[in-house]
């Protein structure tokens, strides 16, 4: 650091919690490109690049948009529905804590912000391996003004379901469902790939499944421990819940793998690490550590049963986010309604202790989330739709996005490659004729 | 006998297998390799390095058969590989002196499965 | 974060010291995964799937063990040898510091699970591409019961060698000693792969063995640096030697490589990185910066004679954590005995500072460890031999593991699958039949 | 950890401040594995471990020649041209914070030892697929003594462009311009591949590069953020800024890629992430968000220029450090001139807020820094020619250079490998002849 | 002379080169290719993606060898390759016009090593 | 017609593919392969295990061409893949009875690119 900048601590700010929120933003933001891992290894090797590249531009079109309006449509007071414009250009987003904060309002700002990012990559798992780049681009531009900051102001800028006492710790309700039922509503309106349902369409790097999978998990340490905002039994207790539910998760889906074929699969323990994550994330500081564990294993039927019966479906929501994200999500929310525990989250009880009322609120989450992910992607992307083609020619399919889109192979040997442009002039030898064309 | 080559595309290697399935052509040998023909090159850039690729992806199909196997090997590889665009490949016959089945020992005509009459 | 958790201050919790340990713990937990990477680089494609798994199993049975008894073993007060069932299910870790602690107990918790983790995933080194995974499973749930908690007590939760003076800062004995004579007593009674000696078996993907080696260094620097549970002096030296130690370690083996084959390879460089943490880890809050650099040249020589010599013995040690981790912890234990500065630790000098006592607690250490790991792991695998098979058939092995136990591969391509379960039912086209079976 | 242990607190140390410089610090170091990820899927398959490796070795060496003398010559007192000799060898260097810190000395030690690491490591991008190994150990060894020192002392240790007033963060100077100038000579000096600018050589695979690309900008987190040691306006500021900077140089990316050739490259996108991640490295602490998501835009162009343009050129500066780093590092200097905001950082006005002389300082630094850099190197290289070989022959290259100078491939399949010392002697079987020789 | 190419399992890949060697046959090529023959076929689930993988995993050779070395690198071949398991392979025999050595541009019996009396 | 089989050096592939073109050889199918020869064999150390390594990466061309492309197609390779040193391969030129075109379904002359006179 340069001798000239000030070393002084800012007022109402705890270092110590501050410390863990940027350790947690940088993990988060890690998530993406753990998620562009993750899902690259999940399509065919001719589509990695531009799965890869929809994690990578979501870094890239909604860090933008988070900026100029996303933060201050969900932060920012306003309706129970949606903020305001207050923070609109980070207006008046500076050091000075948010009342009731310990953590510069800045870095809040760019913690919730790695949120909505990964949310908008989340969701280009339905449309891997047809859509086109540009009108992806297009769309999470869109999706990330309209749609996610509204269902983040529901629950965590004092939106309607926040007053009305749902639960929802670090984002069952914006990030999981409001990813897991976009995507649903995207698979739709896009379709299917061209040969889904006739032939196999197979991961192409199975290994790459289970470090972007890893890398996801270790992110999601700062997801849900630094969604308390500091070093506070909230966050403490999502942290460990985060370590037990993915691993109760996991025995779980090894048990049901050996049940169903004889074999534990690793495409199925990176699924497992993902669904045990969401399932926790809603919950994580509001059930005490035994029952996080009993939530691993109970999330893990609803999502299993889906991945196993959607491909049987004509719905090409190719890499199951509805299922991974969107039912452990919800699964999740309605969880907190009966595991809840006041001795553990000082907030409310569930109705295992006592009290049904919370039960309603999740419920309301739970139903009207969905219906809002779904609906208003539905509207845009059909929108879109209308306008021009949101996905590539059977050709281009059939070559592979990364070459149509990207002008690149993810592997490359370099045989049959003739320099165009070149430091000498190629002239010396006689360019290869294109013949027949 | 005859070693019939194919070199078909990608996409249409499992459509060529169940063609060659159904005509009850049992055993064969594939391996992915790079073709030129007539297709349309492709431009692709990395970082300032612009290039011409003047391969793209093919299969190729390797098949022993007995003689009256050979025309109905022949279709199958031209019904599953066909899509009546340029690039659809090629088919090839060579003479083949004799084949040997590892595990048997058995030659030629016993040893390309199915046996011919 | 939902705006109705509290975010008040835990009592008797530093906000700055938790806040390292939260990282830290991630950070260990991420090795896990690096571990199946660094792992699954190691070994013949055709079990880069079943190796990696290894690892994440251990997430999955192994933090499920260590909340129900493993954690109570360890750390709840008892004997000198084990501890008790006090924290058995989690009972009584909540909020409040251990005595004499900064962090959350539920912190402390799952930091020290993420040891045991990592530990269990190392064994599985001695066994890859052979033993099957179930067998595996039911040895790991053994083993994070019976043996680390035992040797992790003697240490770290008041057993007798901590009683005795034995120094050991990051885990000498329960992880490196542990799980290195673990290794050794499996690939003893599992049985060498059916090649082994007689055609080179050898790593698929060094990248991938350098990317895993990376991920390591990184975790290690929460395992060693967290091991302080904050920010104090010891912790803070431990941090700064993890990375001098490894770079000796690196240089010195570049050094032996070099004068061995003209040669400095990859998969030593891998290695070396492993080492020097290992090395370390113990040592690492005990002696000065100075000898920490020393440590790591020192450290290589038998380490890197053990590697070169293991594989021309019949012992199919696969991935050499014996050499890795036993032996470098147990060179690490002792020196301790030689290079401790009470100047730097505020506990104990060493040989060379004038106490010799020092040396005899270390030399104990370097005794009953190694005993402990390889008998219980001895007696505990012959039983489960006679119980049932715990590796594949020849032709499994032929095979590999990720077909015969995961019904998956690593590198798919997707030629010649055909779908059995699919949208619309294949029936219009005629199955393939199997001939000749 | 061990019991014996203290974990009283450190006098003068702020618990919170040091957490984060400590995650910063494990992060800054996990870079250079990234590094490596992101050059060596940039090469060939047959030079892959080789680039790697370059990356690992500057681990190895320069923390070695850091703790000896490199961290003394640039932080110890002396004149305004480089520091002295005080701190060598670790001397005084222990838990106290130096003057005005708040985090150990020794912890400062190592956090600055992870920069001139990467530095080293960035180096190789320039002479990779052809620099022998050893000569490039030799090169970063001295190059680590006699030149990042230095210039890290002008900047950081009270040299002569700190007092003249020059503004430089997180290391515009030593670190981007540094490594960017240095590269530039030393492609000079050790010469073009063999078929550079005859045939297309290739980036072998994609995935890494976007892998690497995202490894890095995690690291970078802590580099910038990191910078301000603590939790301070400075660092809480550069933190943010190390997010939106290069989103919007990824953004602006896409733009001209789409511009150029109608596709929006992955390797494009991973090297905008870098380019971003430099151009707000010395500006992030001194310059508003706003102005961040400018520089984001503006530090684009003339690093899109030069990498378009190099190829062209007879300078095979491989993988076009001198572009991502030097250019961008040069351009984020001299904005600083322009946008610094003394609302944000308390100390300096640029020339958009009244201030001129500020650019002055600035441009003195983006002169100074590329002639010693550059220049240095070039002697150095040039005296090793002299001296011995620095590259391997037309046929080294041929082969590549991992089986050459590593004796190992990246990618081994094990067919036609045939044991030599092994278990069982094979004399067993007649030993292959190798005819023809 | 004769193009000779044998179609073997990976594991027996090394086996069969030490065969070949011993017979002093020194000239070859290998390559990976998948094959379908009597082989059971492996079911592989991906996800909710439920596949019948009906190809395995074999090992290419094509030797070129001249009349008289014909039978030996037959018979290395079945020796290296065989254990008598389905699935071992096949060996076919084809004619072979002309062989050139590129570096010498040696032709035919002069170019295939080891050189034929 | 002949099918013309070539066995060269990676390295070599872009110059050959260019004598090719040249030479108006219009379709062809690359491999890669690994080949055994009078090479020096390679020693690699994997930690403790050391082995020898007898193969080397080498690209296989495979081209059908009608009698009159015979030679030029020969000594496209010769010339393109050519370094005097020893590895540089081989050339094997195979009788073939048949070529057909999937895409058209034309037949031997008619389907070798370019159509022989
Ligand atoms: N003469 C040839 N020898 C070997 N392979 C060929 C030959 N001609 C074409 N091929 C293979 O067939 C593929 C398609 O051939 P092409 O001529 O482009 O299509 P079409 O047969 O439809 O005109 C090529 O990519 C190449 O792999
Ligand atoms: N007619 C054929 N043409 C080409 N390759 C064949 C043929 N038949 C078998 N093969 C190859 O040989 C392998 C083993 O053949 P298979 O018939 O299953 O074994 P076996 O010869 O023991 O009955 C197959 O996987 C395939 O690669
Ligand atoms: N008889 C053969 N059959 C098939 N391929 C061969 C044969 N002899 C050589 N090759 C291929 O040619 C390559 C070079 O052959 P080699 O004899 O080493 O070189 P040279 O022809 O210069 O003596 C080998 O690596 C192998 O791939």
């Amino acid at each position: 650091m340069n001798a000239l900048t000030t070393i002084a601590a800012i007022p109402g700010v705890d270092s110590g919690d501050t410390a863990w929120v940027l350790a947690a933003t940088a993990m988060v933001m890690f998530m993406t490109i753990g998620l562009g891992v993750f899902y690259s290894g999940l399509v065919r090797a001719k589509n990695a690049l531009n799965t890869f590249m929809m994690c990578v531009a979501a870094l890239a079109v909604v860090t933008i948009s988070w900026a100029l309006v996303g933060y201050s449509l969900a932060f920012g007071d306003g309706g129970g529905f949606v903020g305001n414009f207050d923070h609109a250009f980070l207006n008046g987003v500076g050091f000075e804590p948010v009342e009731g904060q310990t953590i510069p309002h800045i870095v809040f700002f760019a913690f919730q912000g790695t949120f909505c990012i990964l949310t908008a990559a989340l969701v280009s798992g339905a449309v891997v391996e047809r859509m086109r780049f540009l009108p992806y681009l297009i769309f999470i531009a869109i999706w990330s003004v309209a749609i996610y900051p509204v269902m983040a102001h529901w629950v965590f800028g004092g939106g309607f379901l926040a007053e009305g006492g749902t639960l929802d710790f670090a984002g069952g309700v914006p990030v999981e469902m409001g990813s897991g039922f976009t995507a649903l509503a995207a698979a739709l309106v896009v379709g299917a790939r061209k040969d889904y349902g006739r032939q196999a369409l197979l991961p192409h790097n199975t290994v790459y499944i289970l470090l972007g999978a890893g890398i996801l998990w270790f992110g999601w340490f700062g997801f849900n421990g630094g969604s308390g905002l500091g070093i506070n039994e909230a966050g403490m207790l999502a942290f460990v819940n985060t370590l037990l539910t993915p691993a109760c998760c996991l025995a779980t889906w090894f048990l049901l793998d050996y049940v169903r074929g004889r074999k534990i699969t690793a495409v199925g323990a990176g699924t497992a690490i993902i669904v045990g994550c969401v399932g926790i994330t809603p919950a994580g500081a509001f059930i005490s550590p035994a029952w996080a564990m009993a939530l691993g294993v109970l999330v893990t039927f609803p999502c299993y049963a889906v991945i196993v019966w959607r491909p049987r479906t004509r719905v090409d929501e190719t890499l199951d986010v509805l299922a991974a994200h969107g039912i452990a999500g919800l699964t999740g929310i309605l969880l907190i309604g009966l595991f809840a525990q006041a001795d553990w989250n000082a907030v409310a009880d569930g109705l295992l202790y006592g009290d049904a009322a919370l039960l309603g609120d999740q419920a309301l989450a739970a139903l009207v989330a969905p219906v809002y992910a779904f609906g208003a992607t539905f509207v845009i992307l059909t929108a879109m739709k209308t306008v021009g083609a949101v996905r590539g020619s059977e050709r281009d399919e059939a070559v592979g996005l990364d070459v149509t889109d990207h002008g690149e192979e993810a592997y490359v040997t370099g045989e049959g490659a003739i320099l165009i442009a070149s430091a000498e002039p190629p002239s010396e030898r006689v360019p290869a004729p294109t013949p027949g064309s | 006998m005859k070693l019939v080559i194919g070199i078909v595309r990608p996409e249409k290697a499992n459509e060529v297998l169940e063609a060659l399935y159904r005509a009850e052509v049992r055993g064969l040998s594939i391996s992915r390799v790079q073709g030129h023909g007539g297709e349309l090159e492709r431009v692709e850039t990395y970082r300032g390095t612009t290039v011409r690729m003047g391969l793209s992806e093919k299969v190729r199909f390797e098949i022993a058969v007995s003689d009256e196997f050979v025309d109905r090997t022949v279709d199958a590889l031209r019904e599953g590989g066909r899509t009546g665009e340029v690039g659809d490949g090629k088919i090839m016959v060579l003479p083949l002196e004799h084949v040997v089945r590892i595990r048997t020992g058995e030659t030629d005509h016993g040893a390309v499965t199915p046996v011919g009459p």
